[in-house]
């Protein structure tokens, strides 16, 4: 069973692939074979475009596909919109959708953080209310990739102020393309902008674009989250500028090296105790992925991120520290300055963004720990009566 | 170093508070930043009539004749605002460097156009390695007629791009001494260097026969350590008084964000992240009052309480304002906000007179180890 | 004025003063002359032993007296027992203990925290009843200095069990040598017993011994606190074998010094950014003196305990890293090692006794930056609802 | 080296957690650690009996044939218990020090006696200076006859003070070899040294003219080098299993605990502590594991990963163990409360084969640096 399977997959790849995809047209049309001939989604049912296979077989082809570098399979795991639509989606926002998602051809945002909820994200306020066989949204959304350019946006709001907070959120695939959004570039201390404010004034969304039922958006939002989650942790970026990168040797390694100070028994012990963070936390990924192929759950997962924190802000740190008063510069002719000091900035995105380290250590504390959750103020309140800035 | 009495000295902070908290705040800050000098001539002038740029120059010189324990006073107003500008640089340091060489000739000459503020010095110490040692100059002088030539590299000079005049530590046959440049003349490369704190002004100065005029008094590098502990005490009162500003904005920011039905200080995460802060920011301030103390006092040991400043401060702001930016949460993620503009000064600071590891070791061997 | 007052002094203790005492006798004998002369307790009232003066006359005295080396005045500052009779004692109790304490002839000891009431000390449950014009209390107390010794302990029991925690409680002068106080010693993790457990099983407590009203014990403990509060934070141990200590140089200098680590850069990091955190203290606290003396409240006293748990953590870790391996042995033979290990544990002491650094952080957070409170879930329930172990 | 399968490592582990569950809980341990020898023979001869003792000698030579996976696995439970006793020093440094030879007859001679427990052999490899390098051997050998004889110190010698044959490293005119000596000949004096750990026995061996035989095979360094990336491997999994432990019994405490009404692990305070320290002992076991896999399969970069699990979990299980302390609060102050047994146990194993700052060095040099 699983030789023929590999056998199919490698016979089909054999005949359609041809290497990377040298534009984006070249890419959607390699996507759309693989979903042409259910490659996308093997774990999904046939109906959508799916092969209802058991993961073990599913993973078989993700590794024909990676053995050759192509991409397309096992977005039934990583397309996060795509599974939460699977999951809760109505019929007719499914059939209208769901292969074009998996065809690359449907751009996605996230509207999910407001100003006034970060950390508390069920303490949001962005409002929808029923009317006329549509929703009709007002409120601030914050911290959106790529709102510009997306075709939808999934969108908590609330839609019960009387039912405790999190009971009165609900779901929805909002059109981003329509008068009623607003999108403003947000500029992060790093000085790009690659998140934007959305600002929602009466923006329509039709009814079958609710996902769930009204009132349950909280538990849609947990299943999208956890999938975010699952791809997420790898993604923290590295240096923007390449240099010392290049040499095969650890990254920090090769910037003391050139910067000669390689040879400074202090810095080498911070060296040490800072390449130790990532070579642990790379072991730990690894357990945890032996783990949950043995069908274990482990606590490894959560501490990824914590971990990850760590790494990139004593990273940034110990770059400084490597480059000492040449840390003080920027632009183009400072390229180990910019890193050390981009990087520096850019460690807050992963101990904020997804949750900051200190709700992080709140989540392995009680979930993986098992120690009791603190009184909550404002758990059972009627939304309504909410404390808010 | 004279003084002035402690009581002139608050008055004194107090009203160079009010002058602050009215011409330099956030939004001037960001205004001026941007701007190729990096500071408001304007306000320049209201701090020199305060007495704020010639604040340790003698009175005699036109300067208000203050020592160092009024100087970290209102260093900790300048740091609390972030003042951008060439106070650090040429009215402390270079106006110290003068001072310390304690020619009189010299001084009545050049400090009143410093103490006033019409002139801009930048002194020119050390490489491109950033060493504040004597083995770290790389500029050399050669006697030329009846004059000197200046050829190497200084960087690390700060305000350079906005000098009207230069102090340049050179090396000679009879050791490190100083010299009087004109940063227009031939021979000499003013190049300002792109700085990540953008309200920061620095410049790399490389000199390639540039005539120069030796300035006598005391040995030179005893006139420029004795500047750069002054230099080093203004700083650390700068990190200070900043490291205690971003502190109580965090701390207020806490009081009244809402997360959860109640306010983040109400948390023991955020809580006790600010005790812990409140902790540095506090020493910090001892050390660098302590450290002015001794230097005004010349104490034995006044060595051991700069470097002690040097690091402390210097790491608490770099903390605190490392910290603020986590306890804020993303708000602090974003331009707008002020938080990463005190964590950008703090890593300047951090290493613009040497960095802590420097200072410890120094400190170190003050304290006879 | 204060000129007349530092001749009296100066002249009494010219007459007197015939150096340290040889031994306990003759220490309380001179207690006496001092109590006699009414320099026991300058800031008292008359009719207590004092003088009435002010703060200001009375550190003359006090530095008088400090620059003899001559013990017993400033009682009025220093003496928590004697103070606390003053403020709250009943008149019979007072006349019968206040001056033999100023004498040094009551030994003492505290009968505060319980098992189950540490960190939340107002959770005690040492139960005492008025039964036939006295108060018979039940219960166990921990952590007691002196109880073998003492004549009295001052006692915390709950007299309400249907107010509130905090308003419950009263506060007693317990007379320790009696069938119903049981003391047993109780080893530290040093090795060493300095404290005690204390059992009290239907022992008995005159009613002129209550300080306070009934059920306001909680306020005269604050007072207690207090007093104790500003003699600690200088009271933290030293090494025990004074090895490396007599050199004048800074005892981490010298150890690494005897040790030939001097010259080890690494180390010489590490032993600077120790150092400073003593030297950092030290000037905190003169900055808080300073404060006070001229009126100002200072932020920094509340600092100090939280900054010295950190000191002697930081410092036995340090003479450990100094020590490498000769840190693994102990016995007489190895006094350096000794003393790092000694120390190591011994510094739980300031980070858990007499509130943990959390507990610390909290009031630091709470009283000197205003942070809000966090919910607390027991404060108003009447103490039989409180939930316990 | 062979190893067992997984399955197997894995049912052996069970079986010794179950008979240290029996037989060797905190009593137990307090009772035996203030006794001489610091283990209970009987105990010591049912763990020989179930296989540990010998786990890593081959079946050939009377042992279990495991290798350091399963080696690894089993100190984990051997660290949770904090058990007493030669294990470390016999079962693991001398019979790794003696298969690392490789010679055939003195592994059929020496080995079935360890391997069943009825022999305590202990490695003397350093001087008092306590460095584990070829440096640090402080015994030189002399040809006396057909034999050597021996003379200097070796000290750090775990269960020296119990031990029925000492395997010498000792230098030669040509290098480190290994000799074996007698504990009971003339020649050679064995001191315990009293150690903060009470259930750790070190011993100091002083040899003067001490006879002994020289024993053949692979170079003596690099056979000491191999036993101690052994057993440094096993006292990784040691300190991983204890500091899981002692972390499993603070957050045990922190749920049932109550102070202000609630348990204490509901505050931020403790529960951010046990998350971080979490991420701690997690850490610690996969360097513990990745580093017997990397021996198991002597694979290249094998050093990194043995002195990576030197330093990480030697810190580890000390931070855990000091950490584990302040959050029990008075409690863990006492004599009678097992935290500073783990607290002790954390600090004897930080220092027992080398500080972490030595191995942070040799992993650098191991990553190429």
């Amino acid at each position: 069973m699983t030789d023929a399977l590999r056998d199919e997959v490698r016979a089909w790849l054999a005949a359609h692939w041809t290497g990377p995809a040298a534009d984006e047209a070249a890419a959607r049309a390699w996507l759309a074979k693989v979903v042409e001939a259910r490659w996308a989604v093997p774990r999904w049912p046939v109906e959508w475009g799916g092969r209802a296979l058991p993961d073990a077989e599913a993973r078989i082809i993700e590794a024909e596909f990676a053995a050759l570098g192509a991409p397309g399979t096992g977005q039934d795991r990583t397309n996060l919109y795509a599974n939460t639509l699977l999951a809760f989606g109505t019929q007719a926002l499914k059939e209208r959708l769901l292969l074009r998602m998996l065809r690359g051809e449907v751009p996605m945002c996230l509207l999910y953080s407001e100003p006034n909820a970060g950390s508390d994200l069920a303490g949001l306020r962005c409002r929808a209310e029923r009317r006329d066989g549509q929703w009709v949204v007002n409120g601030q959304k914050v911290w959106t990739s790529y709102a510009a350019v997306a075709e939808y946006g999934m969108l908590v709001a609330r839609t019960d102020w009387d039912a405790p907070k999190h009971r009165g959120i609900s779901f929805f695939f909002c059109p981003m393309r329509q008068p009623g959004v607003e999108v403003r570039p947000l500029r992060q201390i790093t000085g790009e902008s690659r998140f934007n404010e959305v600002f929602l004034t009466d923006a329509l969304i039709p009814e079958e674009n609710l996902l769930g039922q009204p009132g349950q958006g909280w538990a849609v939002l947990q299943t999208a989250l956890a999938y975010e989650r699952s791809v997420m942790g790898e993604a923290a970026r590295g240096p923007r500028s390449g240099v010392a990168e290049g040499t095969g040797e650890p990254p920090l390694i090769a910037l003391a090296r050139e910067a000669g100070r390689l040879g400074d028994p202090v810095l080498r012990q911070d060296l040490a105790r800072v390449l130790a963070y990532r070579a642990l936390n790379a072991l730990n990924t690894a357990r945890a992925k032996a783990d949950l192929a043995q069908g274990t759950s482990s606590p490894l997962m959560s501490l990824g991120k914590l971990a990850m924190s760590r790494i990139l802000h004593e990273e940034a740190r110990l770059r400084t520290a490597i480059l000492g008063p040449e840390s003080l510069f920027e632009g183009p002719e400072h390229p180990r300055a910019e890193d050390a000091n981009f990087l520096t900035l850019n460690a807050y995105f992963t101990s904020i963004g997804g949750g900051t380290d200190q709700i992080q250590r709140n989540i392995i504390g009680e979930r993986v720990l098992g120690l009791p959750r603190e009184p909550e103020v404002d758990r059972d309140l009627p939304f309504r009566q909410v404390r808010s800035q | 170093m004279a003084g002035i009495g402690r009581e002139e000295a608050l008055a004194f902070r107090d009203q160079l508070r009010r002058l602050l908290a009215a011409r330099a705040g956030e939004a001037e800050l960001r205004r001026v930043m941007e701007t190729p000098a990096g500071y408001d001539p304007t306000l320049w002038r209201q701090l020199a009539e305060l007495g704020l740029v010639g604040l340790v120059v003698e009175a005699a010189h036109g300067g208000t004749g203050a020592g160092p324990v009024a100087l970290e006073l209102a260093m900790e107003e300048v740091g609390a605002a972030l003042l951008p500008g060439p106070l650090l640089g040429s009215g402390v340091l270079a106006a110290g460097l003068v001072a310390a060489l304690g020619d009189e000739a010299t001084a009545a000459r050049l400090l009143p156009g410093i103490a006033d503020g019409s002139r801009i010095a930048a002194a020119a110490i050390t490489g491109p390695a950033g060493s504040w040692t004597e083995a770290g100059v790389a500029v050399e002088a050669v006697p030329d007629g009846g004059g000197w030539t200046l050829s190497g590299t200084a960087s690390f000079v700060l305000h350079g791009q906005n000098a009207d005049l230069l102090l340049v530590a050179a090396r000679t046959a009879e050791g490190i001494a100083v010299f009087e440049a004109d940063p227009r003349a031939a021979g000499l490369v003013v190049a300002a260097l792109p700085c990540f704190d953008h309200s920061l002004r620095i410049a790399e100065i490389r000199f390639t026969g540039a005539p120069a005029r030796r300035l006598g008094g005391r040995p030179g590098w005893a006139a420029v350590e004795a500047a750069l502990d002054l230099a080093q005490v203004a700083m650390a009162g700068e990190q200070a008084g900043a490291g205690r500003r971003v502190l109580e904005m965090t701390v207020e920011y806490a009081k009244t964000r809402i997360q959860f039905g109640r306010p983040i200080g109400s948390f023991q995460a955020i809580k006790h992240m600010a005790a812990d802060l409140l902790l540095e920011a506090e020493s910090a301030i001892s050390a660098a009052r302590h450290a002015a103390e001794a230097l005004e006092g010349r104490a034995v040991g006044a060595g051991a309480a700069v470097h002690l400043a040097g690091f402390a401060c210097a790491e608490a702001f770099a903390t605190i304002a490392a910290t603020a930016i986590q306890m804020h949460g993303g708000i602090a993620f974003t331009w707008d906000h002020p938080a990463h503009l005190y964590l950008r000064r703090a890593r300047a600071d951090v290493q613009l007179l040497g960095a802590p590891a420097w200072h410890r070791e120094r400190y170190l061997q003050a304290l006879g180890a």
